[in-house]
C-alpha cells in the first residue's frame, strides 16, 4: 500500500469552539490506483486531502492517526524530511489554477523553478524538461513563457498538471481538478489527466463533489460525510450496489443523461449538520429517510463486499433501501426544521 | 400605476397559500429603512467587540468628545487671555504648577486651558471636513460607479484632477486666498480630499453593480436611482464610515499644517495654533515641553482613533480589502 | 473751530451733571446720547509681529474698561497696507511701526512727513492728521541751517504733536545685537545712536582676534535684491552700503561727515554745496572714482522712473557742476537741513561706465530697480563676491583708504529665528546682526556662554497706534488724549516686549538725543484719568459702553 | 401545450466592442467580440427550452437580453406581440412582471442587507402590484418552491441560509409575480448534488402548473435534459443545432452538439464512454475562424466548411442544424 | 499604449486646469498684489508704472492668455520679490526639495517594507502588538511636530545637528553636484530627511504588512508550500515579489505626495526648497513665484501619478496584458 490512513482526525480552532473537520478516517490508495474523495462541500475532503502534505491553515491542528505513506507516518517526519517529500513523491494538483499559479511568474518559471530547485536539474536541462512537460499535457511550448492569467482554464489545469509530474512523483493529490472546467475541457483534462496516469503509474487521491468524475476516472471511491467516511470501496461495486444511505440518495439526486427520462430526481433535503457540534449517532440520520432509533448510536464499518465497507446501521438491508429510495416520495419531508 | 396581478394556482397549491397569509400579516415587517439601520448599528457596536482597535479608537474619540463638550467646565482661563502678575509684569513661561497645570505660554496665557479649548476646533475641523469629503465622495463614487460611461468618466477626470493638485499648498493657498478661518480649511481639505474615498467606493458600486442582487432588482422592475440609494448605497455606508474615521485624522492634521505656517485663524485656538505659536515663541531653544508636547500628542491620539476605528472595521467586516 | 468745539463740548458735559444732580437715571439720558460704534483694532497677524499684535491685544483691554468694544484683527502686510495705507477713510484704528534707518538719524524725514498735511492724501500721513500750525513748525526747521534753532522748532513739533495725540506712542524698541567676544576685540566695535554696533562703521573698524577672519551676520529675511539703485529691506541696504561707497557717511555722532568726498562746503545761504573728492578712489573693476561718476550717481535717480526709491532723496537738487577733475558744486532751490544726511549720506556711487548703459536701455515702464547687474561694481571697502539663495559673501578691498579688517563679510539668511540664535551658540554665526526673538532667551544664550556679548540699542524707528483723524470720534482731540492716557505704556512695554522698549511719547527717539524733547515723556496715565477726561469732553460711559456727547450721531 | 408564440427573437446580435491597443490602432482594426450572432427562435406559451453550450458561446448574453437587461446590438425580440426594445417605462414595469430571471449564484444573488421577506416583497413594491395582493402572492411564491415549512428564515438575511435555501428565495422571487416567462441561467451550477434535484424539480412543477414558459441556460445536457422539451445548442455566439431535447440527446446532428453529448460524463461504472470526437481549444472570440466556427476543431471539417458559414437549417421537423455535412450524417444515422 | 497616452494626455489636461485655477485665484486674492514690494513712500504714478510693468492693467482674460502663452514657453513670469524669472528661482530649490524627498522616501521605503514583511512574518506576536501602533502612530503624528521634537532634541539640547539651512556658513563649492555630494549637506540633510522618513515608513509598512499576510494566504503560496521549497524561498520571490507591486506604486504617488507635503518639513528645518519658497511667496503675496511653485509641485505630483500609473502596469503582468488587450 503506497499510501494508508489511519483514524485521521482534523481540529478546527474557531472563535466558537473546535470544529472536528475530519474525525477518524481510514482508507487506502495502493501503488498506480486512482481512489476518488466524494462528498458535498464542507465535508472535509479538501482539508482530509492536503493534511497529506502537511499543508493546512494555522487554525487546523491534527487530532490524531496516522498517515503512513511507503511505510513511513508522514506525521512524525521532520520539517527538513517533510519538505523533501513533498512534490517529489507527492504532487498536487489544484482545484483553481487560477489562485494555485503565481500571478507574476511565467508560467514556465514555475515550473523550471520546481526542477531546479528541487529536482536539482540545470536551468537548462529544466526548460528542456519543461518544454517536454508541456509536450505531454498537449500545451504548445510557446505558452511557457505566458502568465497564468493569459491562459484559458483548461490550459490552466493542464499546465498544473505538468507542474505536478514535474518531479515524476508517486503520489498526486488532486483537489477538484476539473470543477470549474466546461463539459467539453473538463473531458479532455481527464482524459489527458487519465492516460498520464497511467503512463507514470501514479497513485493518485482525486476529490471531487462530482460521482461521474468518479466514475470516469477513478478504481477506488471514499464518500465522505460530515468528516467521516460512510462508504468506501472499489467503484465498481459502491456505484452498483451503494450501501449507505446517503450514497444512495446522491445518486438519486444525480441527473443523467441515459437514464429513463420520466425517473424524477430525488433531493436529500435539508443540509449537512454543523460540525461544531454534530448529533449523535449517525451523522447523516436527520436527513435520511431510512433512519431509525438504531441510528441514534454510533455507528460502526461494516464490510458489505470485498474492499467495500459502509458506515451505515442498515448496511445489511442496502438492497431494500437501493429499491425504495427510488419513489421520490420517499426523500420528500424527512426534514422538517 | 398599480397594476393587480391575478392570482392564478392550482386548488391545492391555493389551499396552502391560504394557510400561510396569517403567518405573513402577522410576522414582523420592519420597514426596510429602519431594518437597514438596525443593521448597520448592530455591525457598529459589533466591530468594538470583535476588534481592540476598534474599542481603544472609540474610546479616545469618547475622550476628547467629552472633553469638547464640557471644555467650559474643564478650563480655568480663557485660552486667549492675556495674564498678569500684580506687578503688571507677564505670567509668561512658567513651568507647570498647581495654578497652571501645563504652565504659561510667553505671551502669558494658560496652556492647559488652550489645549482644552483646543479640542473643539479638532473636532469641529476634523468632523465637519471629513462628513463633507466623505459625503462628496460617497455621492460621486455612487453616481460614476453606477452610470459609468461620460458621467463616471466626467467624474473621474475631475478626481484627477483633484488628486493632481498639491494637497497641502492648496489649502495654504485657498486659506489666504479666502482668509485664515477654519471653514476655509475645511473647504480646501473637502475640495481635494474627496476623490480617495470616491475612487474606492466607485470601484465597491461597480463591482457591486456586477453583482447579481442588483441584476435582481434591475429585472424585478427597480428604477436606477432605486437600484442606486436603496440597494447599492446600504453596501457602501461601511465603507464610507470607514473613510470617514481617516478623513477626520487628515483634516485635523491639515489643520494643524495649516495653521502651524501661519495660515490659520488668529482667533480659534488650535492645536495647530498652539505649535505654532510655541515655534515662533521659542518654546523649542527654551526647552518648553510642557507647551509643545501636549499638542502633538493630542493630535496624534486623535487621528490615530480614528485609524484604530478605520482599522478595526476593515479587519471585521472588509477582512478582504486592502488600505 | 477747535474752540467752538470745546464750547460745545463744556455745554453738554454741564448738561450731564445737571442731569445727574437732578436724579435722572443715567438709563434716561442715554436715550439723547448715541453709542460709539464697535471697534476694530488692525494689526499684524500674531505670527507676523507677535509683539505688535499682543500690544493691540492689551490695548483693546484697556479700552474695554472705557466702554469701547474693541475687537483685534491681526492681518497679513499686504492686507494690512491695503486696509490702513492704500484705503485711508474705511479704518479706525491701527498698530503700525516706523523703522528706524540712516539717514533717519535726522529728525527731518519724520518730522516732515509723518504729520504734515500735504501727505494726508497718499503720503506718510496716513492717519490725516491736519495742524496748520503742526505744518508751518515743519516746514520751517528744514530750512533753518542753525543746529540750535532747529533743535527749537522740532522740540516745538514734538509739542504740538504730544498735545493733539494723532498717534499713541508705544515703544521705542530696543534691539540687541550681539557678537562673539573670542572672535572679535569688543573694543573695536562702534556703537552708533540708533543703530547699534551693527553699523557701517563697525564692520569696518571691528579688529578679529585669531584666525577666524570671516565676519559672519544673520538677516531673518530673504533677500531679494542687491541693486544700487534700489532699497528692498534691510539685509540688502546692509550689503550696499559696503559694497557702494557714499559722498558721506553717518558718523559715530549720528552726524554726516565727508567719505568719498574730502571735503563738502556750504555757501551761506545754505543752497549751494562744494564737494571736493578724494583721489584715492576707485571702482573694484579697477576704474577710477571721477567727479563724472559722482554727478551720474546724483543725477541718474532724478530720471523718470529710473530709480523711484532714490528719486525723493535727489529731489531738491536742482543743478550740479564739474569744476575741475575733483570738485563739483551741488545746488539746491533753497536750503535743506537734512541734505547731508539724507542724500550726501544715502546715495550709492555708481560707476558711471555700468550704469549709463543700462540706464539708456531701460524700456517704458522699467527701472534701474529691476535690472540685474551681477558685477556689482561699487567703491566700497568691500566687493561682492558671490549671492547664492542663502548667504551674501564679500570680501575686503586691501588697498581701501578705509580697510576693513576682516577678510570677508558674510551674511547669511536664517529665517528661523531660533536658528539663528544656535548658530550664534555654535559659533556659525559670529555676529548676530538681526535678532527678531525672545531678547530674554539672547541675554540667558550670553550669559550661560562668556564668548557671546549682547549689546542693546534704543531704536530709531518706534512702534505706535494711529488714530485715524478723519473719523469720529477720533476727530476729536480729547478723545484721542483719553484714549493715549489709558494705556499703560510701561505694562506695554513689558508685558508687549518684554521689558525691551522704552516708553514712547514723541516721533523723535531718544536715540537722537541733540533732538529728543524730553518734556514729552511727563503724561498723566491711568483709567481714571482717561475717563475725567472723557467726560469733561462730554463724553459718557452708560451700560459700560461709551456714548458721544449729546446730540452726536456716528456716520458710520 | 401551446401554440401561442410567446417570445419570437429574429436576427437577435450582440458584439461587445473591446478596447483598441495600438497594433489595432495602427491597423485601423476596431476589435469586438461577436457575443450573439444572428440569433432566431421562438418560444411558445408555456415551452421550456433548454440552451446549452461551453462558456463563452454567448448563452448568458442571449439569455440577459431576453430579459432586456442587455440591449441587442441588432435584431428584435417581441414578447407577447411587443419590441421589449421599444417599451416606456409604463410598458416596461409590465414586461417585468411577466419576465423573471433566476440566477446562478444564489449566494449573490440577494441584497445581503435585506431580509429574505424583503427580498421576496421587492419585486412587488417595484413593479406596484398593488399593497393589498402582496401577501397573496408571496404566500403563493413560498408554497411553490416548497419554503411553506420554512417561514422562520423570512427574517434572516441571505448569509444565514444555505445555497439550496438561498436558490428557493430566488426562485421564490421570481414566481411572486407571476411571470409568464423566466430565464433560469445555470440554476443549480453552484449548488451541491445533493440539493440540485430539489431546485429542478421545483422548475419542472412551475412548468407543468404555472405554464410557464422558459428558458433554461446550462453546459450540462443532463440538466436540460431533465427540465426542457426543445434544446438549443450554441456554438460561439450562433446557434448550431434546434430542436426536441429527446432528439438532439439521443441523435445529435451538429458534430459539436454530439462531443457535448459525449463529454456529459456518466455515474455509472456500467456504460462505457464514447472516446470524444472533438480537439483543440475554443478559439479566440476576437479572430474566430473563416467559415464555420466550428470548423477548426471538427472531425468532420471539409474546405467549404472553412470558407462559408452552414446557415441555420430547417433538415427535419422540428429540427434546424447548421452544418454542411448534416444531410449526410442524417442518412446514416436515421 | 494608447493608455499611456490618455493618462500622459490628462496629465497635461490636469496641469492646465490647475495653472487656469492658480491663475485666477492669485488675481482675485484680496490685498494689492504689489504690496509686498511696493514701498510704502512710492507715489500712485510709480505704482501706476509697475502694475503696468507687471501687466496687471490688462483685462483679466488678456492677462490670462499672456500667462499661458508664456507658461507654455517655459515662463512663468518675474517674481515680484525676487526680481528675477520664476523658473529660475524656483529651479534652484528645486534640487534641493527633490533630494530631501527622495532621500526621506527610500530610507522610509527601506524601513517600512522590511518592518512590514518582518511584522507579517511576526504576525499574531508581541512584535506585532507594538508595531503596529506605532506604525499608526507615526502616521498621526504632524510632520512638522516630529520635527519640532528631534530639532528640541537633536539640535537644540544635543547639539548633533545644524538647526536648519542645507549647507554651512561661508562654504564654496566648484558645482552644485560637489555641493550636494559634500558631507557638510548631508548633516544639514539628516534631520530632515529622518522627520520625514518617520512620517512616512507608516504607509509602506503597514502596506508591506497587509500585502504579505494577504499573500502568504493566497493558495500559490500555499502550493509552493507543497512544492517542498524553502520558507526563504516563498517568502523572497514568491510572497514578497507580489506584495512589493503596491508598494512600489505607493513609493511614486509618495515622491508626488511628499513634494508637496514637505512645505512644513521645509519650513521647520529653513530647508531651501520649494515648499518654503512657497510658502513665503504666498504671504508675501508673490504671486509669480506663488504659482510657479505651485505649478512646478503640482507637475511633479501629475508626473508621479503618472509614473505610479505605469509602474503598476510595467510590474504586473495581470494589469500589463489587461491594459494592452
Amino acid at each position: 500500500m503506497l499510501l494508508s490512513v489511519k483514524d485521521l482526525k482534523i481540529q478546527y480552532k474557531t472563535r466558537t469552539g473546535i470544529v472536528h473537520a475530519v474525525d477518524g478516517i481510514s482508507f487506502d490508495v495502493p501503488e498506480g490506483k486512482v481512489v476518488g474523495i466524494v462528498g458535498e462541500s464542507g465535508c472535509g475532503k479538501t482539508t482530509a486531502v492536503r493534511s497529506l502534505l502537511r499543508v493546512m491553515p494555522p487554525v487546523a491542528s491534527y487530532a490524531g492517526g496516522e498517515i503512513k505513506f511507503d511505510g513511513s507516518d508522514i506525521l512524525k517526519l521532520s520539517e527538513r524530511e517533510m519538505n523533501d517529500l513533498r512534490w517529489r513523491d507527492i504532487a498536487y494538483i489544484p482545484q483553481s489554477a487560477m489562485n494555485a499559479l503565481d500571478p507574476v511568474w511565467r508560467v514556465g518559471n514555475q515550473i523550471i523553478e520546481v526542477l531546479t530547485k528541487r529536482g536539482g536539474m540545470k536551468k537548462a536541462a529544466a526548460k528542456l524538461r519543461a518544454e517536454e512537460l508541456f509536450a505531454m499535457v498537449g500545451l504548445e511550448k510557446k505558452r511557457l513563457r505566458d502568465y497564468p492569467h493569459q491562459f484559458s482554464g483548461g490550459m490552466r489545469q493542464r499546465a498544473s498538471i505538468a507542474l505536478a509530474l514535474a518531479l515524476s512523483p508517486r503520489l498526486a493529490i488532486a483537489d477538484e481538478p476539473v470543477t470549474a472546467l466546461d463539459v467539453i475541457i473538463q473531458r479532455q483534462v481527464l482524459d489527458t489527466f487519465s492516460r498520464l496516469q497511467r503512463e507514470f503509474g501514479l497513485s493518485v487521491v482525486l476529490v471531487t463533489h462530482d460521482i461521474s468524475v468518479v466514475a470516469y476516472v477513478c478504481d477506488y471511491v471514499v464518500v465522505m460525510y460530515a468528516g467521516k467516511i460512510v462508504e468506501k470501496g472499489p467503484v465498481k461495486d459502491v456505484l452498483t450496489s451503494p450501501s449507505h444511505a446517503y450514497t444512495i440518495g446522491l445518486y438519486n439526486a444525480f441527473p443523467e443523461l441515459s437514464a429513463d427520462e420520466e425517473r424524477e430526481l430525488s433531493p436529500i433535503e435539508g443540509g449537512p449538520p454543523l460540525l461544531l457540534n454534530p448529533p449523535e449517532g449517525c451523522r447523516f440520520r436527520e436527513r435520511c429517510p431510512f433512519a431509525q432509533e438504531i441510528c441514534k448510536q454510533e455507528p460502526v464499518e461494516v464490510q458489505v463486499g470485498p474492499e467495500h465497507f459502509s458506515l451505515c446501521h442498515r448496511a445489511h438491508e442496502a438492497a431494500e433501501m437501493r429499491e425504495q429510495a427510488r419513489d421520490p416520495a420517499v426523500w420528500r419531508g424527512v426534514v422538517t426544521a | 400605476m398599480p397594476q393587480a396581478i391575478e392570482p392564478m394556482g392550482t386548488a391545492s397549491t391555493d389551499q396552502t397559500a391560504a394557510a400561510l397569509l396569517p403567518h405573513l400579516a402577522t410576522a414582523p415587517r420592519r420597514s426596510g429603512l429602519i431594518a437597514m439601520l438596525g443593521r448597520a448599528g448592530n455591525a457598529f457596536w459589533r466591530v468594538p467587540r470583535e476588534s481592540n482597535y476598534a474599542k481603544v479608537g472609540l474610546i479616545i474619540y469618547l475622550i476628547f468628545a467629552l472633553t469638547a463638550i464640557f471644555a467650559d467646565q474643564l478650563v480655568h482661563y480663557e485660552p486667549l487671555e492675556i495674564l498678569f502678575a500684580d506687578n503688571y509684569q507677564l505670567r509668561r513661561n512658567l513651568p507647570p504648577t498647581t495654578d497652571h497645570w501645563l504652565g504659561t505660554s510667553y505671551s502669558g496665557r494658560d496652556i492647559y486651558s488652550q489645549l482644552v479649548m483646543g479640542t473643539r476646533s479638532a473636532l469641529a475641523v476634523g468632523l465637519t471636513a471629513a462628513i463633507c469629503v466623505v459625503a462628496i465622495g460617497t455621492l460621486v463614487g455612487l453616481v460614476a460607479g453606477y452610470f459609468g460611461g461620460w458621467i463616471d468618466n466626467l467624474l473621474m477626470r475631475l478626481a484627477d484632477i483633484a488628486l493632481g493638485i498639491p494637497f497641502l499648498p492648496f489649502v495654504i493657498v485657498l486659506a489666504s486666498f479666502m482668509g485664515a478661518a477654519q471653514s476655509n480649511v475645511v473647504l480646501g481639505i473637502a475640495l481635494l480630499l474627496w476623490p480617495n474615498s470616491a475612487r474606492v467606493i466607485r470601484s465597491q458600486v461597480m463591482s457591486l453593480r456586477e453583482r447579481a442582487f442588483i441584476e435582481a432588482a434591475r429585472v424585478t422592475g427597480a428604477g436606477k436611482w432605486r437600484i442606486l440609494f436603496v440597494h447599492i448605497a446600504p453596501n457602501v455606508l461601511a465603507l464610507s464610515f470607514l473613510y470617514t474615521s481617516v478623513a477626520v485624522g487628515w483634516a485635523i492634521l491639515t489643520e494643524a499644517s495649516v495653521s502651524f505656517l501661519g495660515f490659520g485663524p488668529s482667533d480659534t485656538v488650535s492645536w495647530g495654533y498652539m505649535l505654532q505659536d510655541a515655534y515662533a515663541s521659542q518654546a523649542l531653544g527654551r526647552g518648553q515641553y510642557n507647551w509643545f508636547i501636549p499638542p502633538g500628542l493630542c493630535i496624534v491620539f486623535v487621528v490615530m482613533a480614528g485609524f484604530f476605528i478605520s482599522r478595526g472595521y476593515e479587519e471585521v467586516l472588509f477582512p478582504k480589502l486592502k488600505g | 473751530m477747535s474752540t467752538t468745539r470745546r464750547q460745545f463740548l463744556g455745554t453738554s458735559a454741564s448738561a450731564a451733571l445737571i442731569a445727574s444732580l437732578a436724579g435722572v437715571p443715567k438709563a434716561a439720558l442715554a436715550q439723547s446720547v448715541s453709542p460709539v460704534r464697535a471697534l476694530t483694532l488692525y494689526s499684524r497677524a500674531q505670527a507676523a509681529n507677535p509683539q505688535q499684535y499682543q500690544a493691540a491685544e492689551l490695548i483693546a483691554q484697556a479700552w474695554g474698561d472705557l466702554g469701547l468694544d474693541v475687537t483685534v484683527s491681526g492681518l497679513p502686510q499686504n492686507q494690512l497696507s491695503d486696509v490702513v495705507w492704500y484705503n485711508r477713510d474705511s479704518w479706525d484704528v491701527s498698530m503700525w511701526q516706523m523703522v528706524g534707518r540712516p539717514e533717519r538719524s535726522d529728525p527731518d524725514d519724520f518730522v516732515s512727513n509723518l504729520f504734515h498735511s500735504a501727505n494726508i492724501e497718499s503720503g506718510y500721513n496716513f492717519v490725516g492728521y491736519s495742524n496748520p500750525e503742526y505744518d508751518r513748525v515743519a516746514e520751517a526747521q528744514r530750512l533753518v541751517v542753525d543746529r540750535d534753532a532747529r533743535q527749537a522748532l522740532i522740540y516745538e513739533a514734538q509739542d504740538i504733536v504730544n498735545a493733539d495725540q494723532p498717534y499713541v506712542f508705544l515703544v521705542y524698541p530696543t534691539k540687541s545685537y550681539a557678537y562673539n567676544t573670542a572672535v572679535f576685540d569688543d573694543t573695536t566695535l562702534v556703537n552708533q545712536p540708533g543703530l547699534g554696533i551693527k553699523n557701517f562703521l563697525s564692520f569696518i573698524a571691528v579688529e578679529p582676534k585669531g584666525d577666524q577672519k570671516d565676519l559672519i551676520m544673520n538677516v531673518s529675511n530673504e533677500l531679494n535684491a542687491i541693486n544700487p539703485y534700489y532699497i528692498s529691506g534691510a539685509g540688502d541696504s546692509w550689503m550696499t552700503e559696503l559694497i557702494w561707497d557714499r559722498i558721506m557717511r553717518i558718523d559715530a555722532d549720528g552726524l554726516p561727515t565727508p567719505w568719498a568726498a574730502e571735503s563738502v562746503t556750504w555757501n551761506d545761504e545754505g543752497t549751494l554745496a562744494t564737494i571736493v573728492i578724494r583721489d584715492d578712489l576707485s571702482f573694484h573693476d579697477g576704474m577710477p572714482v571721477r567727479v563724472e561718476d559722482m554727478i551720474f550717481s546724483l543725477e541718474s535717480p532724478q530720471r523718470a522712473g529710473v530709480a523711484p526709491m532714490y528719486k525723493p532723496f535727489v529731489d531738491p537738487i536742482v543743478a550740479m557742476e564739474k569744476l575741475d577733475d575733483r570738485t563739483f558744486t551741488v545746488e539746491l532751490a533753497q536750503p535743506n537741513a537734512a541734505f547731508e544726511t539724507s542724500t550726501l549720506s544715502k546715495v550709492n556711487i555708481v560707476p558711471e561706465h555700468i550704469w549709463a548703459p543700462l540706464l539708456d536701455a531701460l524700456v517704458e515702464g522699467e527701472t534701474a530697480e529691476s535690472v540685474l547687474e551681477d558685477s556689482r561694481v561699487g567703491s566700497g571697502p568691500f566687493k561682492f563676491d558671490r549671492w547664492n539663495q542663502s548667504e551674501v559673501v564679500l570680501s575686503a578691498i586691501p588697498d581701501h583708504f578705509a580697510a576693513a579688517k576682516v577678510d570677508r563679510v558674510i551674511m547669511r539668511v536664517v529665517l528661523n529665528v531660533e536658528a539663528s540664535l544656535g548658530m550664534l551658540r555654535s559659533g556659525e554665526l559670529n555676529f548676530l546682526t538681526d535678532y527678531t526673538g525672545d531678547p530674554q532667551l539672547l541675554k540667558d544664550a550670553a550669559d550661560a556662554d562668556d564668548s557671546i556679548a549682547v549689546v542693546d540699542v534704543t531704536d530709531i524707528g518706534f512702534q505706535f497706534l494711529g488714530f485715524n483723524c478723519r473719523r469720529a470720534p477720533f476727530d476729536d482731540p480729547a478723545v484721542r488724549r483719553a484714549l493715549s492716557f489709558a494705556i499703560n505704556r510701561r505694562l506695554i512695554a513689558g508685558a508687549a516686549y518684554n521689558g525691551f522698549g522704552r516708553p514712547a511719547n514723541s516721533h523723535v527717539s531718544p536715540a537722537l538725543p541733540f533732538w529728543y524733547n524730553a518734556a514729552t515723556e511727563e503724561l498723566p496715565v491711568g483709567i481714571d484719568v482717561a475717563t475725567a477726561m472723557l467726560e469733561d469732553a462730554g463724553y459718557s460711559i452708560v451700560d459700560g459702553q461709551l456714548h458721544y456727547p449729546a446730540g452726536m450721531t456716528e456716520q458710520y | 401545450m401551446h401554440d401561442e408564440i410567446l417570445l419570437d427573437v429574429k436576427n437577435l446580435s450582440k458584439s461587445f466592442i473591446l478596447s483598441r491597443s495600438l497594433g489595432d490602432v495602427i491597423n485601423g482594426r476596431h476589435p469586438q467580440v461577436d457575443a450573439v450572432n444572428d440569433i432566431n427562435f421562438t418560444l411558445k406559451r408555456g415551452e421550456t427550452i433548454g440552451v446549452v453550450g461551453e462558456s463563452g458561446c454567448g448563452k448568458t448574453t442571449l439569455g440577459r437580453m431576453l430579459l432586456k437587461l442587455i440591449e441587442p446590438t441588432s435584431g428584435s425580440i417581441d414578447f407577447g406581440g411587443e419590441d421589449i426594445s421599444t417599451l416606456d417605462r409604463t410598458d416596461e414595469l409590465a414586461f417585468r412582471r411577466r419576465a423573471q430571471l433566476v440566477f446562478q449564484n444564489p449566494f449573490d444573488a440577494l441584497n445581503p442587507h435585506f431580509t429574505i421577506r424583503r427580498s421576496i416583497y421587492e419585486p412587488l413594491v417595484n413593479t406596484q402590484v398593488p399593497e393589498e395582493q402582496h401577501d397573496q402572492l408571496v404566500a403563493d411564491a413560498l408554497v411553490r418552491v416548497q419554503m411553506d415549512r420554512m417561514l422562520h428564515l423570512l427574517d434572516s438575511y441571505p448569509h444565514q441560509l444555505s445555497g439550496g435555501q438561498l436558490q428557493r428565495v430566488v426562485l421564490a422571487r421570481a414566481l411572486v409575480l407571476k411571470p409568464d416567462f423566466i430565464v433560469a441561467d445555470e440554476p443549480v451550477s453552484m449548488l451541491d448534488v445533493s440539493v440540485r434535484a430539489g431546485i429542478l424539480n421545483v422548475l419542472r412543477e412551475v412548468r407543468d402548473t404555472m405554464g410557464l414558459a422558459a428558458v433554461f441556460i446550462s453546459h450540462d445536457l443532463a440538466l436540460v435534459r431533465y427540465v426542457c422539451e426543445r434544446t438549443i445548442t450554441m456554438y460561439m455566439g450562433s446557434v448550431v443545432e434546434d430542436g426536441p431535447t429527446k432528439d438532439v440527446i439521443n441523435r445529435p446532428l451538429h458534430p459539436y452538439t454530439r462531443a457535448l453529448v459525449q463529454a456529459v460524463p456518466v455515474p455509472n461504472v456500467i456504460q462505457s464512454h464514447e472516446p470524444l470526437a472533438l480537439t483543440g481549444n475554443l478559439p479566440d472570440a476576437r479572430n474566430p475562424p473563416p467559415g464555420c466556427r466550428f470548423s477548426d476543431r471538427c472531425p468532420l471539417a471539409e474546405d467549404i466548411c472553412r470558407q462559408s458559414r452552414p446557415p441555420l437549417r430547417t433538415v427535419e421537423q422540428n429540427r434546424r442544424v447548421a452544418c454542411f455535412k448534416v444531410p449526410e450524417m442524417t442518412a446514416g444515422t436515421a | 499604449m494608447k493608455y499611456v497616452m490618455s493618462r500622459l494626455l490628462y496629465a497635461i489636461l490636469v496641469l492646465w486646469i490647475v495653472g487656469t485655477i492658480l491663475f485666477f485665484m492669485f488675481r482675485l486674492m484680496p490685498g494689492s498684489p504689489l504690496a509686498a514690494f511696493i514701498d510704502q513712500t512710492t507715489t500712485l504714478e510709480q505704482q501706476q508704472a509697475l502694475i503696468a510693468r507687471f501687466g496687471l492693467d490688462k483685462s483679466l482674460f488678456q492677462q490670462y492668455t499672456i500667462f499661458l502663452q508664456n507658461a507654455l514657453q517655459g515662463d512663468l513670469g518675474q517674481s515680484f520679490f525676487h526680481r528675477r524669472p520664476v523658473t529660475e528661482v524656483v529651479m534652484e530649490a528645486l534640487p534641493n526639495t527633490v533630494i530631501l524627498t527622495l532621500s526621506g522616501l527610500v530610507v522610509a521605503y527601506i524601513f517600512g517594507v522590511l518592518a512590514g514583511a518582518y511584522l507579517a512574518w511576526r504576525r499574531g506576536s508581541t512584535v506585532e502588538g507594538i508595531g503596529i501602533p506605532l506604525a499608526l502612530a507615526t502616521r498621526a503624528a504632524p510632520e512638522f511636530w516630529l520635527g519640532m521634537v528631534m530639532l528640541a532634541f537633536f539640535s537644540f539640547y544635543l547639539g548633533w545637528f545644524p538647526a536648519g539651512g542645507a549647507n554651512s556658513v561661508g562654504l564654496e563649492y566648484d558645482s552644485e553636484w560637489t555641493r550636494i555630494f559634500s558631507v557638510d549637506y548631508l548633516h544639514h540633510l539628516t534631520l530632515p530627511v529622518l522627520t520625514l522618513a518617520i512620517y512616512l515608513q507608516g504607509l509602506p509598512l503597514l502596506l508591506m504588512r497587509s500585502n504579505m499576510i494577504e499573500i502568504l494566504q493566497e493558495e500559490f503560496i500555499t502550493m509552493s508550500k507543497m512544492k517542498g521549497l524553502g520558507s526563504r524561498t516563498i517568502v523572497l520571490n514568491h510572497a514578497a515579489r507580489n506584495a512589493m507591486l503596491p508598494v512600489a506604486t505607493a513609493f511614486a504617488l509618495g515622491i508626488g505626495s511628499a513634494i508637496g507635503g514637505n512645505v512644513v518639513v521645509e519650513t521647520i528645518f529653513s530647508w531651501p526648497g520649494i515648499g518654503r519658497l512657497l510658502v513665503n511667496a504666498v504671504s508675501a503675496s508673490d504671486y509669480p513665484l506663488a504659482q510657479g511653485a505651485f505649478m512646478i509641485i503640482t507637475a511633479v505630483l501629475v508626473a508621479m501619478n503618472f509614473v505610479a500609473d505605469m509602474t503598476y502596469h510595467l510590474l504586473d503582468p495581470r494589469i500589463r496584458h489587461a491594459a494592452s488587450n
